[in-house]
């Protein structure tokens, strides 16, 4: 388990190196607080309106929504990939059955993200 | 009596000497860094006002390549840049926006009026939506004359702020 | 009437979903205008082009100066391609003064405009270029552009605003070898066009991202009244120098492109094919021009036109431009309207980009060969 | 050409070739003649020119004028639109130039829809007597070239779906600019 | 602290630099020593050779040429370096830095211009040294709406995930910062981190077009997850084990870019997506969503997404080359360490120097290591040409071709995988 602690001390070296970066440079750099429009959010030379964060959906949801799904099988299907070597040729079958089912979902899944009336 | 030394006024004395020092130690070397720094990376906002961004667009181009001097061409958002070139006249209903543009922008920031529009009007001096040059609304750093400026006059231009960069205070 | 053109600019509905944009005029897909975009996730929903921002008051100065004096500031709003954007005051003012001008000026002045048209679709080129994100369809044509300038240059003596057209003619006589350096450039650059066809016309990705996006039907073409690569590329066959040939047109053989689809890549494709056809023109002109004459007549101090009104057309690279000229028997003229090929091919803006993707956006925008500086005079 | 240089040449070096024609071009004469026979003595054809015919009309009729325009003419879309202050007849003429894409014939034709709004010498954009009735539904094209019109003279395009301010800034409170009495800086 | 700093003279600088190194010894001495003395107390010191390693020892170490050899030794094969120089961060950044500046002249070269060319005399190499020291002294703007402590950590949080994308990536036979067992489902789960850092950035940010942007970026990142984990497979069913260092030593005859080519098509696709590199740029497309999710990000904070993302292009290039490219095997090419030093010392004049425990580092990393290089320069090389060759896509188009093309092919790939070995021809008994 030790390796697994390295990759989160390479996460903190990171951040423990970075942090300075962003720290010299709020102490060297000039700074006029005296505006106030210079903290609006940008937006291309208007005066901003609106929120910026809205209930926004692009129509591309259904793609987030199978990734949920299709993910954990691209996981499972590592599981058996790594030990393929080691199992019996009979063993594909059971696989192929649910790689079946999951492109039957898949396909479902893809014909009912192009439905514009339900994003 | 240690107290009587040690008061609120005496240390503050101290350490006001201490930076002093420190000031005078870092702030030459750090301040000629800096500026060396910021003299080599002009980002130039992506803000076109009239019709001399056709030369401001053709200064990027294989024949003159700004980017050589480290001036990148159409970069996207405003908070990551710090030159302004005015491309031209503006009109009264750009001055406002051009003025907001200039106020996000972080410090540091530099203004390059471009063209004689800019400048004075130019040629649209007396018409009805024309602002007589953009002195009344941004600081301006460097005037490229021309009615357009050609793409040298503009990297002249940029030479020019480079040196005004050199020996400005960097902080 | 289809049901692309609705009354007006409304929402189709109103609710917390939609989010409005501005588009402009700090930008890098704008240019100098502003476009209010109301979004529905990725789907436009209503744009409302908003122009005006390098709106100058040419037409109002232009009361107060002589047809002369009018010559460098007219030029101002399109100051790459301002030898076309000069040529119909030009004509106007001729016509309305009665001047004829010299054989060896209208050779002179259509190989200008044609040298002048290449400059401005080039510059246009490298514009659509880079809002599709190909940086290096941006560097190439501008490089190339200075192939053009320098003939431009050596013929005028200016860089970009050259006002060269004067009426009665041209300002000055071409240099000594201007043929043969003509001919030569003009040949480099038409292999150097060639070369953009393979590398950014047929580019897989630059057909699938722009083909069927923002059709213009033929109908609605005609209808909203666009004009130049617009129109052609929606399949209606109208170039002014063929239907109403000025100075020499109806002596050289013009051919003009003419696409079907009216999607955007129709309209991106037709002002390259333009660009080839003007070196085939600008060939044409040079051999058929009088080596020799006079390039202008003299015109006497501030010349006054008629009680007259004069309308006179030209093609550029963005359309048939217009200019109308209202006189009353002053050195000045009385109103000067100036009917561009961008502000009537801005109206098409909107109904172009109503249910477009926002991502398409940047693509339609520009493929509708719209300089703002012009629009807004 | 300068001024300075012309003027030291002699007015007779000055080479004017006036050649106005005295019979007028067959086609556009057949043009406005079938305006002339449909509408009597609504319209008045003001100028018949190679190529160009001016119509004028006043403004009660100029719906049923474009209509017959477009539908027998076949002009199909409008150029641009002009509007010319004259301040010393106390009106404000907007001058239509249609254009034909469709007939082949029509090619080289421009036709010049005039009509007169009245002009109010204090005006009120929008909400004065400075009205005309809209062409938008005859010809689509004349939408923003409306709208110009509108915020530059301040001719209030009635039926006009959108007329909203388009070139000049938003917070413009002077006269409309391209009337005569208002006078730029310095002139 | 505001003072003009005037025309540059080296006399005047020689004399701050003197100034600065008083006082960095003054107040060194001044504060550091009572520092470390107190760390001492509660610091355990670490042992070298049995003994332990005070400062004192420290110090004649470095200055005792046959301890400072074992010393730098020990320092080398520690963790911390491992961590911070080699395989990790140091290196990484260096490749890094030298990508964008790469970026620039290639992009350039291909344009027919020059390029940075005037910064620093020769051919602009210190043109990313003045955008460094630009950014770092540039105003931050940190949005009066924005959510600040998310919108201070995001960059941060980039290069830290970017760092321990790196951490996983075997440079050479050994060197690698956490050699796991489980390597390629520690990348997937890395690599997971991104889109929800693009998220939280653009979110706390609240301008509307940051928040397209990471919109945008999480569609396309999570889109292109699937293909990348998929088109990977294949490499596991070959080698049949997840760890990325045997998966090295397993390519030790052949690469298995030969096996598997369309594997490695979908997943250089999918990595350019990932990347968010032309023609996938679509969180940061310029003209249509001013630059995306990096909207708001002004001066350091900007030069430090910049970083991280080029961090990335780094490891996402060296694990292209890991799985696919054979990694760092590769004919060995670098000369071995001369026996005689080790035997019989260094001979200068009449003294003869034993040095113990050299050579330093081995043959085969220095070996591994240059292989390594070359080949992930190369694959940085094919991530960089297409910036100047494609226009952007639309996020429709990327969509589909994610899920229609890239799974579709991806499994192609799989089967093929398993066909080689059900066939016989790799596996137990085949030429693997």
């Amino acid at each position: 388990m030790a390796n697994y602690s390295q990759v989160m001390l390479m996460f903190g070296f990171a951040v423990v190196a970075m942090a300075p970066a962003l720290i010299i440079s709020r102490m060297i750099s000039p700074r006029k607080r005296s505006n106030p429009v210079k903290f609006l959010p940008m937006e291309c030379g208007q005066v901003p309106s609106g929120a910026g964060r809205t209930h926004f959906m692009m129509q591309y949801y259904a793609f987030i929504l199978m990734f949920v799904v299709f993910d954990v099988m691209a996981i499972f299907l590592y599981a058996w990939g790594a030990t393929l070597l080691e199992l019996e040729k009979s063993t594909i079958l059971p696989i192929i059955a649910f790689l079946g089912i999951m492109f039957g979902a898949m396909a479902y899944a893809l014909n009912q993200s192009k439905r514009r009336d339900i994003w | 009596m240690f107290k009587d030394l040690i008061t609120p006024q005496t240390a503050n004395t101290f350490i006001g000497k201490l930076g002093d020092i420190l000031v005078k130690a870092i702030d030459q070397p750090l301040g000629y860094a800096i500026n060396w720094g910021r003299l080599w990376s002009l980002w130039p906002v992506h803000i076109e006002t009239a019709c001399c961004s056709v030369e401001f667009g053709a200064a990027s181009s294989p024949r003159y390549d700004v980017e050589r001097f480290g001036i990148i061409e159409a970069f996207g958002s405003l908070r990551q840049c710090d030159l302004v070139v005015v491309q031209g006249t503006i009109t009264r209903k750009m001055a406002p926006r051009l003025r907001l543009v200039y106020d996000q922008m972080p410090e540091p920031k530099y203004v390059i009026a471009m063209g004689a529009c800019a400048i004075t009007g130019g040629l649209y001096f007396d018409s009805y939506n024309v602002l007589p040059g953009i002195d009344g609304i941004l600081p301006v750093d460097v005037y490229v004359p021309g009615c357009p400026p050609r793409p040298e006059t503009l990297i002249q231009g940029c030479i020019l702020l480079q040196e005004k960069i050199k020996n400005m205070k960097a902080r | 009437m289809t049901a692309k053109l609705p009354p007006g600019l409304q929402l189709e509905k109103e609710d917390d979903k939609i989010m409005t944009l501005n588009v402009g005029p700090q930008h890098p897909g704008s240019g100098h205008m502003r476009l209010i975009i109301k979004v529905d996730g990725d789907f436009i929903v209503s744009c409302d082009p908003d122009p005006g921002y390098v709106h100058r008051g040419e037409e109002k100065m232009a009361e107060y100066r002589n047809y002369i004096t009018n010559i460098p500031h007219l030029e101002r709003p399109v100051i790459h391609d301002s030898c076309n954007i000069l040529y119909p005051y030009v004509l106007g003012v001729e016509e309305l003064l009665g001047l004829e001008v010299p054989e060896r000026a209208k050779y002179i002045r259509v190989i200008a405009a044609e040298l002048n048209r290449i400059v401005y679709t080039l510059y246009w080129l490298g514009i659509y270029g880079i809002f599709l994100g190909h940086s290096t369809m941006f560097m190439w044509p501008m490089g190339d552009r200075e192939l053009a300038i320098d003939l431009l240059e050596k013929l005028t003596g200016a860089r970009v605003t050259h006002s060269y057209f004067v009426p009665g003619g041209i300002r000055n006589d071409a240099p000594a070898n201007f043929e043969d350096v003509c001919i030569r450039q003009v040949n480099y650059l038409e292999k150097r066009l060639r070369t953009y066809g393979d590398i950014f016309y047929d580019n897989p990705i630059l057909i699938a991202r722009t083909e069927n996006t923002g059709i213009l039907t033929r109908e609605d073409a005609i209808r909203l009244g666009t004009t130049g690569t617009v129109l052609r590329a929606s399949g209606v066959d109208f170039d002014i120098r063929t239907k109403e040939p000025y100075d020499v047109y109806d002596e050289l053989d013009v051919h003009t492109n003419v696409l079907k689809n009216g999607d955007s890549y129709d309209r991106s494709k037709t002002p390259w094919l333009d660009m080839l056809e003007s070196c085939n023109i600008i060939r044409q002109a040079l051999e058929k021009m009088p080596k020799s004459g006079s390039v202008r007549v003299k015109l006497k101090p501030n010349p006054k036109g008629g009680d007259d009104e004069v309308y006179k057309r030209v093609e550029s690279g963005r359309g048939s431009l217009g200019t109308y000229i209202v006189s009353r028997s002053k050195p000045e003229p009385y109103r000067l309207k100036m009917s561009v090929g961008s502000f009537r091919n801005l109206i098409c803006l909107p109904y172009l980009l109503k249910g477009e993707k926002l991502g398409n956006m940047p693509a339609v925008y520009w493929s509708l060969n719209y300089w703002p500086v012009e629009a807004d005079r | 050409m300068s001024d300075t240089d012309s003027r030291k040449q002699e007015e007779t070096e000055t080479k004017l070739v006036v050649e106005k024609q005295d019979d007028l071009p067959k086609f556009e004469k057949e043009q406005s003649n079938k305006i002339t026979e449909k509408f009597g003595s609504k319209t008045e054809i003001a100028f018949v020119k190679p190529d160009r015919v001016r119509v004028n009309v006043k403004k009660e009729d100029i719906l049923e004028v474009a209509s017959f325009i477009r539908d027998e003419l076949h002009y199909d879309h409008a150029e641009s639109v002009t509007g010319i202050d004259f301040p010393t007849d106390k009106e404000i003429e907007v001058v239509y130039h249609l254009g034909s894409y469709t007939d082949p014939k029509l090619g080289r034709q421009v036709l010049s829809l005039a009509t007169r709004a009245p002009r109010e010498d204090v005006p009120n954009p929008g909400n004065d007597s400075t009205r005309l009735p809209s062409l938008r539904d005859i010809f689509y094209s004349v939408e923003f070239h409306e709208r110009e019109c509108f915020e530059m003279l301040g001719v209030f395009f009635e039926g006009h779906p959108d007329n909203r301010r388009l070139l000049l800034p938003e917070d413009w409170a002077d006269l409309p600019p391209l009337r005569k009495d208002f006078k730029i800086k310095g002139r | 602290m505001s003072v003009i700093a005037p025309k540059f003279k080296l006399s005047y600088f020689i004399k701050s630099l003197t100034d600065n190194i008083f006082w960095i010894i003054v107040l060194l001495t001044l504060i550091g020593i009572p520092i470390i003395m107190i760390v001492l107390i509660f610091v355990d010191l670490p042992v070298h050779d049995g003994e332990l390693v005070n400062p004192f020892l420290a110090f004649t170490m470095i200055f005792h040429p046959e301890l400072a050899v074992p010393f730098l030794k020990s320092i080398i094969y520690s963790d911390f370096f491992k961590i911070a120089a080699f395989p990790g961060f140091g290196f990484a950044a260096l490749l890094a830095a030298a990508t964008i500046f790469a970026e620039r002249k290639l992009l350039a070269k291909m344009q027919l211009r020059v390029g940075p060319f005037y910064c620093g005399k020769f051919e602009g190499i210190l043109q990313l040294m003045g955008d460094g020291l630009k950014l770092i002294s540039k105003e931050i703007i940190i949005p009066a709406k924005a959510d600040k402590p998310l919108f201070w950590a995001a960059p941060v949080l980039f290069v830290a995930t970017a760092a321990a994308f790196v951490a996983l990536i075997p440079v050479a036979p050994g060197w690698v910062v956490a050699d796991l067992d489980l390597g390629l489902i520690a990348v997937f789960a890395v690599i997971g981190f991104f889109p929800i850092i693009t998220v939280i950035s653009s979110w706390s940010a609240n301008s509307k077009y940051p928040f397209i942007g990471g919109i945008r970026a999480l569609h396309q990142m999570v889109s292109f997850e699937i293909p990348l984990i998929l088109s990977l497979l294949g490499v596991t069913i070959l080698t049949g084990t997840l760890s990325l260092s045997e998966i090295v030593h397993a390519q030790e005859n052949y690469w298995l870019i030969v096996f598997l080519p369309i594997g490695a098509i979908v997943f250089f696709i999918s990595m350019l997506a990932e990347l968010e590199r032309i023609p996938f740029d679509l969180p940061e497309a310029e003209s249509e969503i001013v630059a995306g999710w990096l909207t708001e990000f002004s001066g350091m904070m900007y030069g430090l997404v910049q970083l991280g993302s080029y961090i990335k292009l780094y490891a996402f290039a060296g694990l292209f080359v890991v799985l696919f490219l054979g990694g760092w095997q590769g004919p060995m090419v670098v000369p071995p360490f001369p026996e005689e030093i080790i035997t019989e010392g260094i001979q200068a004049g009449p003294i003869t120097v034993q040095i113990a425990g050299l050579p330093i580092v081995s043959q085969e990393m220095l070996n591994g290591t240059l292989w390594f290089t070359l080949k992930t320069v190369a694959v940085i090389f094919f991530i960089l040409i297409p910036r100047g060759v494609f226009p952007r896509i639309r996020i429709d188009m990327l969509l589909s071709i994610g899920w229609n093309k890239l799974i579709a092919l991806a499994f192609v790939n799989m089967f093929i995988a398993v066909g080689l070995i059900y066939a016989g021809i790799l596996g137990p008994g085949g030429i693997w």
